[in-house]
């Protein structure tokens, strides 16, 4: 087995004129926490989309756990354990927490195109979703619907869905999005817990959340690759202090 | 014995679409003139009259007729336009065994295939329209003909009909081409006409389908290498067209207002009240009612299988007709006219259109009560 | 007399002659519905009885107030595009952020009141229209005579799309227009009026319609009905085309014209389907349409 | 003091349900160059969308020349006087540069000086070179320079600026820092965001640090090297 | 849940009594066939979102094979039911292979295009009879009851609606169902939790398709004829509109749907009669001609003001009241 669990190769998107993504190479350990970074727009989501196969790539090859998934659908995808959350929350908001993580284990149990039959089937997963819903801190929640939670806690729901599909590799955009300081938090230690045993990779604007849980870093800036590599080093790459983190003081100081 | 201790008519028509003008609300108004001609009692009860639009489509006319009959308590139905309406209806009335009779539709087979015991066919039928024009106009000269066929019942039967009239009287079918109910471009049905050689177009529609196949030949310039032959063409059709565009064509007609003093003279009764000459329909549909209406007075009930009976054993003697007589099939048969359309210098009048060129007489214009497919005409 | 496959020329010309001018038509509508869904996003059901009201207002011009048809060619759109400018501010625009079929289905209800109003007052039996006297007659074109007024018909028309591309992709109004169908919000942060550009583009979206209308009339019946049939095979001409630019649309409107008229030489039966297999075929091929941009 | 040419008061913004703006307060006097600072994420994006009444709901006061501009349409403020360089650009794809550039009208205000064409394409030659191209076949340099040309078109003289050197090479990022220098001699009152702080420190006369969604921060430039630690903290990673 | 069954039940049981109460049974019926119909259609658009707009067609795809296999074929009643629901499940499969590849009003707008292209084939075709319709279909009997009795044939309708009802509220409340909801939901997540969408849409408009194809050979078997006026696209605007006025999304809408728009047409002639004889305003005499305008008139205040349908709106109500104020946010 490699040591990758991921790789991509030259993985391009052009839209109408614009190249969205442009030849990343892309290359994720197993069991690492691997960050995305870069300037908005420089391609994360869509970086995402085509891994997912939510786009499809106008250019290269995606190989996953030493399988060549380019030509296969979404689902396909998932399927094989590769799972992704969403930049903007994405909960199913009219069904229960509870129902919303059993969604994702029910299809574990093949009976999902079982029109004729009742839930009472399903109700033998619960016992493990409220497992994973304690994980997070949802357990008293399970019966609320999830268009009434806060929002950081949808987030968290939404880690708990994608955790009970048991992934291989978990994409995760921007999980801290639009949170609290606590939240932030929260979800930063939830992700460090959740990420034993399996490989992430996220999309995050809060350096404080990469710098503390990252353990390799990739950074674009205009769809292509500008530095890769731990924190430390992807932190003091001049091209990505010029691109994305602004300055350092020291510069700050001396440009007065 | 009258059932609800009234006489309740009712009558589903076309009152909004292409065959509107020639029964529609002229139609009920004939209707109310002979229920008020019998001073709106019969046998001794009150008579009412309902009215429905069928739109043309046969299931409105049918459920239309079931409600009536199961929850209005009907006793006489009258089918107005559309043949297809009038087969649905005639189904319906039969078995709920009440007088229906027919009078706007064309189609034969309502009382041939698809007779009933209850259902009366009045006015005309495609047969009779058949050996009227398909005859004069083969005996004129037009021998191959293309037809332009509306794609309902009633065309489909007037084709055939005329088919047969046709190739007996030596003719030929080169072709035919269906539009739909209520077309409203014919453009490339005419084309197609044109492309087939034929020196006669057979009109197989009616009304407004007529009216605008009409026009649109006029404008491809089709009538200068075609002679049209409108096989069902009803005064208004006429009117409408004016008679620059319709002289010298011919059309049979059961009826014609300028026909005789009788007729003309319930004819400016129904002008008053509508503006308009009434058509052979709105003609047939006072008689109709009338003589139903007697046949209840000398029955002394509104039992439909004796006033049937009754209806079936009266001759039928008023403006309308002269001894018309109802068939054991339900066909009532009179005589018919070939008309031609006047010259636009030989009316005197608005609406005098016609010259009656022969008068066709009751037996050879309708199929022979001996040949009718009818089951009920013991042989 | 020359013949193809079988068919004589002259009837092969002459239908697809006709099929050009059921194109112009096609084109026309779907034209406006392409601009129309460009800034509003909805899919204007209502586009089939605004032309039919474009026809009867032709129709009733002449018959109650003796107005000519080229006056009824300059002012039934113009009223039109008036009801537009209503039906939007009063009702559209309470729609755009919801979801866009009920854009579909509030412009269905208009349809069905409009469609209606004009049945209950006038059934649905066509009233017939005259040609103009400018345009009465017929040409010998060889293979066939062609009535002056439909070729009238196709002039016109194509005239007027190419106008409307024209003013859309040349002009810097239309730049407006093609900016605001691409980022309404950037565009308003500019300055520009964007709600009352959207009202006037519907309305001019809906007075295109009934030019179409007036055209129609004297070829067709002025009937409440007109409208309903031709503006599913619209639908079928936009799902083909694929909204994707305006001269798609006018291609794709005249090209579907033309297809349908040669069904009608070789296989009269399926010449009322054959623009709902055609879009059948390009589903399964190119779901996104002829000109339609991914999604 | 003269009236701010533009004042923000507890400003709060959301897009969705996602509450972003917590109570944004900004003064920006007449000529004055303000530069928002933060993080990626901050909000300083959004604060320059909701003046423009680009974001999902909103409350608080906007007031642009003294004039309340909360409860007006995204076009109405415009046209008190303001001119906006979004983020991502907004080069029209289905228009050429040229149009691209023509498309803002003429503000009513006209407080600031409107530029000819002529004087903007002497300022950037390259887009007189391809004013004929579809906008977005630019490359994004180009694109940059044409998003910020075609707001000096209009007479606006408020410039909301969200990074425009972003992605441009030094040298255009110098003529982009004379040009700013001239507009400002012009009288044009500026806000700008930007990451770049080297390109933005010599520019600003006010700076203003936004995190999570509030003002942290707001010094005028001379005062900077009191801050600099607390801006390490806030700026650094 | 209990409370729920028994609503159900006290509804049926109350229908079962209508014909006893002087209702019109012919009338009954028809409704029952519509809202079945509804409620087929409320499955696809309440549970997956997908508004198809040609629902015609699998009314009218019933209506004619199942009138066909009665009348032509001699099939016995239930087989001839059997076969229309079947015929139309199976039109369901072509055209949902072809529409799902769209969403949105795309989808809309090609179920509406493939169903006019039905309704042309229907026109054309011979054993549809045209314009005219199929006619005269006999009742036959169904499991020994002789369907020609309107009251008979009456219990036996309302049967076949409380089955197929209940196979709805199955499907609704079954493991397929909560993927649909989850579908309608948010799509682009159940995708990426592992499920091909189009393929349970797909199942879902074949499912929707076959139920409303029984509802249109209930419908044939009831009035002994199928026409062109099933197929066609304003029956498809019709059954929408039912839906919208009852409510999208919940069980019992489309069944108040259907009622209040069967009934509107049914007796909309004497509402106008009544108005024209209060008001003195002859125009209203000719409102029985008039159906489409007022539908339209309705279609409208639904979709700017009243978007959850009747009974979604009641439901809103209740739950405002039992519970007052929404939990606030932490
Ligand atoms: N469907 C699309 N069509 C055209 N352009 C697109 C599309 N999706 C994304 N883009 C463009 O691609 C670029 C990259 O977008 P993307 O969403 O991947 O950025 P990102 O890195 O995730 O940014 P952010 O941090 O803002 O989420 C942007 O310029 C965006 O406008
Ligand atoms: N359309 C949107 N919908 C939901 N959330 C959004 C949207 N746009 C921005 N956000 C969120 O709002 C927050 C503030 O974003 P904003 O774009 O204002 O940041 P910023 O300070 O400009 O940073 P940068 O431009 O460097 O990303 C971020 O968390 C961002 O993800
Ligand atoms: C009134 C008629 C024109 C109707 C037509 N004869 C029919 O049978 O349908
Ligand atoms: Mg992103
Ligand atoms: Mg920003």
């Amino acid at each position: 087995m490699s040591e990758f669990i991921l790789e991509t190769q030259d993985l391009t998107k052009e839209f109408k004129g614009f190249t969205a993504v442009d030849s990343v190479n892309l290359r994720v350990q197993r069991g690492h926490i691997h960050a995305l970074l870069g300037p908005n727009g420089a391609g994360k989501t869509t970086c995402f989309n085509l891994l997912t196969k939510f786009l499809t790539p106008t250019r290269g090859r995606i190989v996953f756990a030493g399988h060549d998934i380019t030509g296969e659908t979404s689902a396909q995808i998932a399927r094989r354990g590769v799972i992704r959350s969403f930049q903007i929350s994405a909960v199913f908001p009219h069904l229960t927490v509870l129902e919303n993580v059993r969604i994702g284990l029910q299809r574990f149990t093949g009976t999902s195109f079982h029109f004729w039959k009742g839930l009472t089937g399903l109700k033998t997963l619960d016992a493990k979703v409220l497992a994973l819903l304690e994980l997070v801190d949802l357990r008293d929640m399970a019966h609320l619907k999830a268009a009434d939670l806060p929002y950081g806690r949808k987030r968290a729901l939404e880690i708990a869905t994608t955790m009970a599909m048991e992934p291989q590799l978990m994409l995760l955009d921007e999980p801290t999005q639009g949170m609290g300081h606590e939240d932030v938090d929260r979800v930063t230690a939830l992700i460090k817990r959740v990420a034993e045993g399996r490989t992430v990779l996220m999309v995050e604007h809060n350096m404080k959340v990469v710098a503390s849980i990252a353990d390799r870093i990739t950074v674009l800036a205009r769809g292509a690759v500008l530095a890769e590599g731990d924190y430390a080093t992807v932190s003091k790459h001049p091209a990505v202090l010029e691109a994305y983190m602004g300055t350092e003081a020291t510069e700050l100081a001396g440009a007065h | 014995q009258v059932s609800g201790d009234v006489i309740k008519i009712g009558i589903i028509t076309d009152m909004s679409g292409l065959y509107a003008d020639i029964d529609g609300q002229g139609g009920v108004e004939a209707i109310k003139m002979a229920i008020a001609d019998a001073k709106g009692m019969a046998a001794g009860k009150k008579i009412e009259l309902l009215f429905a639009d069928h739109q043309n489509k046969a299931d409105v006319a049918s459920a239309k007729a079931r409600e009536w009959l199961d929850t209005q308590g009907l006793d006489v139905l009258v089918g107005g336009t559309n043949s297809g309406a009038n087969l649905a209806m005639a189904k319906v009335a039969a078995e709920k065994k009440r007088v229906f009779i027919s009078i706007g539709a064309a189609s034969a087979r309502l009382t041939n295939e698809d007779c009933t015991p209850y259902t009366v066919h009045y006015a005309y039928d495609t047969v009779a329209l058949a050996n009227g024009t398909g005859n004069a106009v083969v005996k004129s000269g037009g021998k191959n003909w293309y037809f332009l066929t509306a794609d309902y019942a009633f065309g489909a039967s007037l084709q055939a009909d005329t088919t047969a009239v046709v190739q007996k009287a030596g003719g030929k079918i080169v072709g035919s081409v269906k539009h739909p109910l209520s077309a409203s471009d014919f453009s490339s049905f005419l084309l197609q006409a044109q492309g087939s050689g034929a020196q006669i177009l057979g009109l197989a529609n009616a009304g407004g389908d007529t009216i605008n196949s009409i026009k649109a030949a006029n404008e491809f310039g089709v009538t200068k290498t075609m002679k049209l032959a409108g096989l069902l063409m009803f005064i208004n059709d006429v009117h409408s067209l004016g008679l620059k565009a319709t002289e010298g064509m011919y059309l049979t007609d059961g009826w014609y207002w300028n026909q005789s003093a009788e007729s003309r003279a319930w004819s400016r009764r129904f002008f008053e009240k509508m503006k308009r000459m009434p058509s052979m329909l709105q003609a047939a549909d006072y008689s109709a009612i009338a003589h139903y209406l007697k046949a209840v007075d000398a029955t002394k009930t509104d039992d439909s299988d004796k006033v049937i009976a009754k209806m079936k054993a009266t001759k039928i003697n008023d403006f309308f007709a002269k001894n018309g007589e109802i068939g054991a099939d339900g066909r009532m048969r009179y005589d018919m006219y070939l008309m031609q359309v006047k010259k636009q210098a030989e009316s005197k009048e608005p609406w005098d259109y016609y010259n009656v060129v022969q008068t066709i007489p009751a037996n050879e214009a309708y199929t022979k009560l001996a040949d009718s497919k009818c089951p009920l005409v013991k042989k | 007399m020359t013949e193809l496959f079988g068919i004589p020329m002259p009837a092969l010309l002459g239908q697809l002659l006709l099929g050009l001018v059921n194109g112009s038509f096609y084109a026309m509508l779907s034209l406006g519905l392409a601009v129309i869904f460009g800034m509003l996003n909805i899919i204007n059901f209502a586009h089939g009885a605004l032309y039919m009201m474009g026809a009867f207002l032709a129709w009733m011009g002449m018959d109650l107030l003796g107005l000519n048809y080229w006056v009824m060619l300059g002012l039934a759109p113009l009223l039109v595009g008036l009801l537009g400018i209503v039906i939007e501010r009063t009702m559209l625009q309470w729609l755009y952020k919801l979801d866009h079929l009920y854009g579909l289905l509030l412009t269905f209800g208009i349809t069905l009141v409009i469609e209606g109003v004009f049945r209950s007052f006038y059934g649905v039996s066509g009233q017939p229209y005259s040609v103009p006297d400018a345009l009465q007659g017929a040409t010998n074109l060889g293979f066939m005579i062609l009535p002056n007024y439909r070729g009238w018909v196709v002039v016109a028309s194509l005239v007027v799309c190419f106008a409307v591309w024209a003013l859309i992709e040349k002009t810097s109004l239309g730049a407006t227009l093609r900016a605001g169908t691409e980022n309404p919000r950037l565009v308003q942060a500019f300055g520009i009026n964007v709600p009352r550009m959207v009202t006037l583009t519907y309305a001019g979206g809906v007075a295109l319609a009934a030019f179409a209308g007036v055209l129609a009339a004297p070829i067709l019946q002025v009937s409440a009905l007109m409208g309903s049939n031709l503006i599913i095979v619209v639908f079928a001409v936009v799902v083909i085309g694929g909204m994707g630019s305006i001269l798609g649309s006018i291609v794709t409107g005249l090209g579907l014209g033309i297809i349908e008229g040669l069904t009608k030489v070789f296989y009269p039966e399926a010449s009322n389907t054959v623009v709902f297999v055609v879009m059948a075929i390009v589903l399964l091929v190119r779901p996104a349409g002829l000109f339609g941009k991914e999604k | 003091m003269a009236t701010p040419a533009l004042e923000i008061s507890n400003l709060h913004a959301w897009y969705g349900e996602s509450h972003i703006l917590h109570g944004i307060n900004l003064s920006v006097q007449p000529g004055q160059v303000v530069t928002l600072l933060g993080r990626n994420g901050a909000g300083r994006t959004t604060t320059l969308r909701a003046i423009l009444g680009l974001t999902g709901a909103r409350k608080g006061s906007i007031k642009i020349h003294g004039e309340e501009a909360i409860d007006l349409a995204t076009h109405r403020i415009a046209q008190l006087g303001i001119g906006y360089c979004p983020e991502e650009r907004g080069i029209f794809a289905s228009l050429t540069a040229e149009e691209n550039l023509r498309l803002p009208p003429p503000l009513r205000s006209k407080r600031g000086k409107a530029m000819s064409e002529a004087e903007i394409y002497a300022m950037f030659p390259n887009l007189a070179e391809r004013r004929h191209s579809p906008g977005t076949r630019l490359s994004g340099g180009e694109q940059q320079m044409l998003a910020v040309a075609r707001i000096l078109r209009t007479g606006a003289d408020i410039l909301l600026l969200d990074e425009i050197s972003e992605g441009l090479a030094p040298v255009i990022v110098q003529a982009l820092a004379r040009m700013i220098r001239t507009l400002k001699s012009q009288g044009f009152t500026i806000v700008m965001v930007e990451q770049n702080f080297r390109f933005a420190a010599p520019l600003a006369d006010h700076f203003v640090v936004i995190e999570h969604g509030e003002v942290v921060l707001s010094f005028p430039a001379a005062d900077l090297p009191a801050h600099q630690a607390r801006m390490d903290e806030l700026l650094s990673v | 849940m209990n409370s729920k069954l028994i609503g159900y039940a006290a509804l049926f049981v109350g229908i079962a009594l209508l014909p006893a109460l002087g209702a019109y049974p012919i009338f009954v019926m028809k409704v029952l066939c519509y809202a079945l119909f509804a409620c087929a259609f409320n499955l696809l658009v309440g549970f997956t979102g997908l508004l198809s707009f040609g629902h015609a067609a699998f009314l009218g795809t019933a209506g004619y094979v199942c009138g066909h296999a009665l009348k032509v074929w001699g099939l016995p009643t239930p087989v001839g039911l059997v076969v229309g629901s079947l015929a139309a499940a199976g039109v369901g499969l072509v055209f949902g292979m072809l529409a799902i590849r769209r969403s949105g009003i795309y989808f809309s707008m090609i179920t509406l295009a493939l169903a006019q292209m039905l309704y042309f084939f229907f026109l054309q075709a011979p054993f549809t009879g045209g314009e005219d319709g199929l006619q005269s279909v006999p009742r036959g009997s169904f499991l020994g009851l002789d369907l020609t009795n309107d009251l008979t044939l009456f219990y036996v309708v309302l049967g076949i609606f409380i089955a197929a009802f209940w196979l709805i509220y199955r499907i609704v409340h079954s493991p397929f169902g909560q993927v649909l909801t989850s579908i309608r939901e948010n799509e682009a997540r159940a995708t990426s939790l592992g499920y091909d969408t189009a393929h349970f849409k797909l199942l879902a408009f074949v499912l929707s398709a076959g139920l409303a194809g029984l509802a249109g050979a209930t419908k044939t078997l009831m009035l002994g004829f199928a026409t062109l006026t099933d197929a066609i696209w304003t029956t498809s605007g019709l059954v929408i509109l039912m839906t919208l006025v009852g409510g999208m999304g919940t069980l019992v809408g489309p069944i108040v749907g259907a009622l209040v728009i069967i009934a509107l047409e049914n007796k909309i002639g004497d509402l106008g009669k009544l108005l024209a004889d209060t008001t003195g305003v002859a125009w209203f005499n000719g409102l029985g001609e008039s159906v489409s305008l007022v539908t339209g008139l309705i279609f409208i205040v639904c979709v700017l003001a009243f978007r959850r349908g009747l009974v979604g709106e009641a439901m809103a109500l209740w739950e405002k009241r039992r519970k007052p104020p929404a939990t606030s946010a932490s």
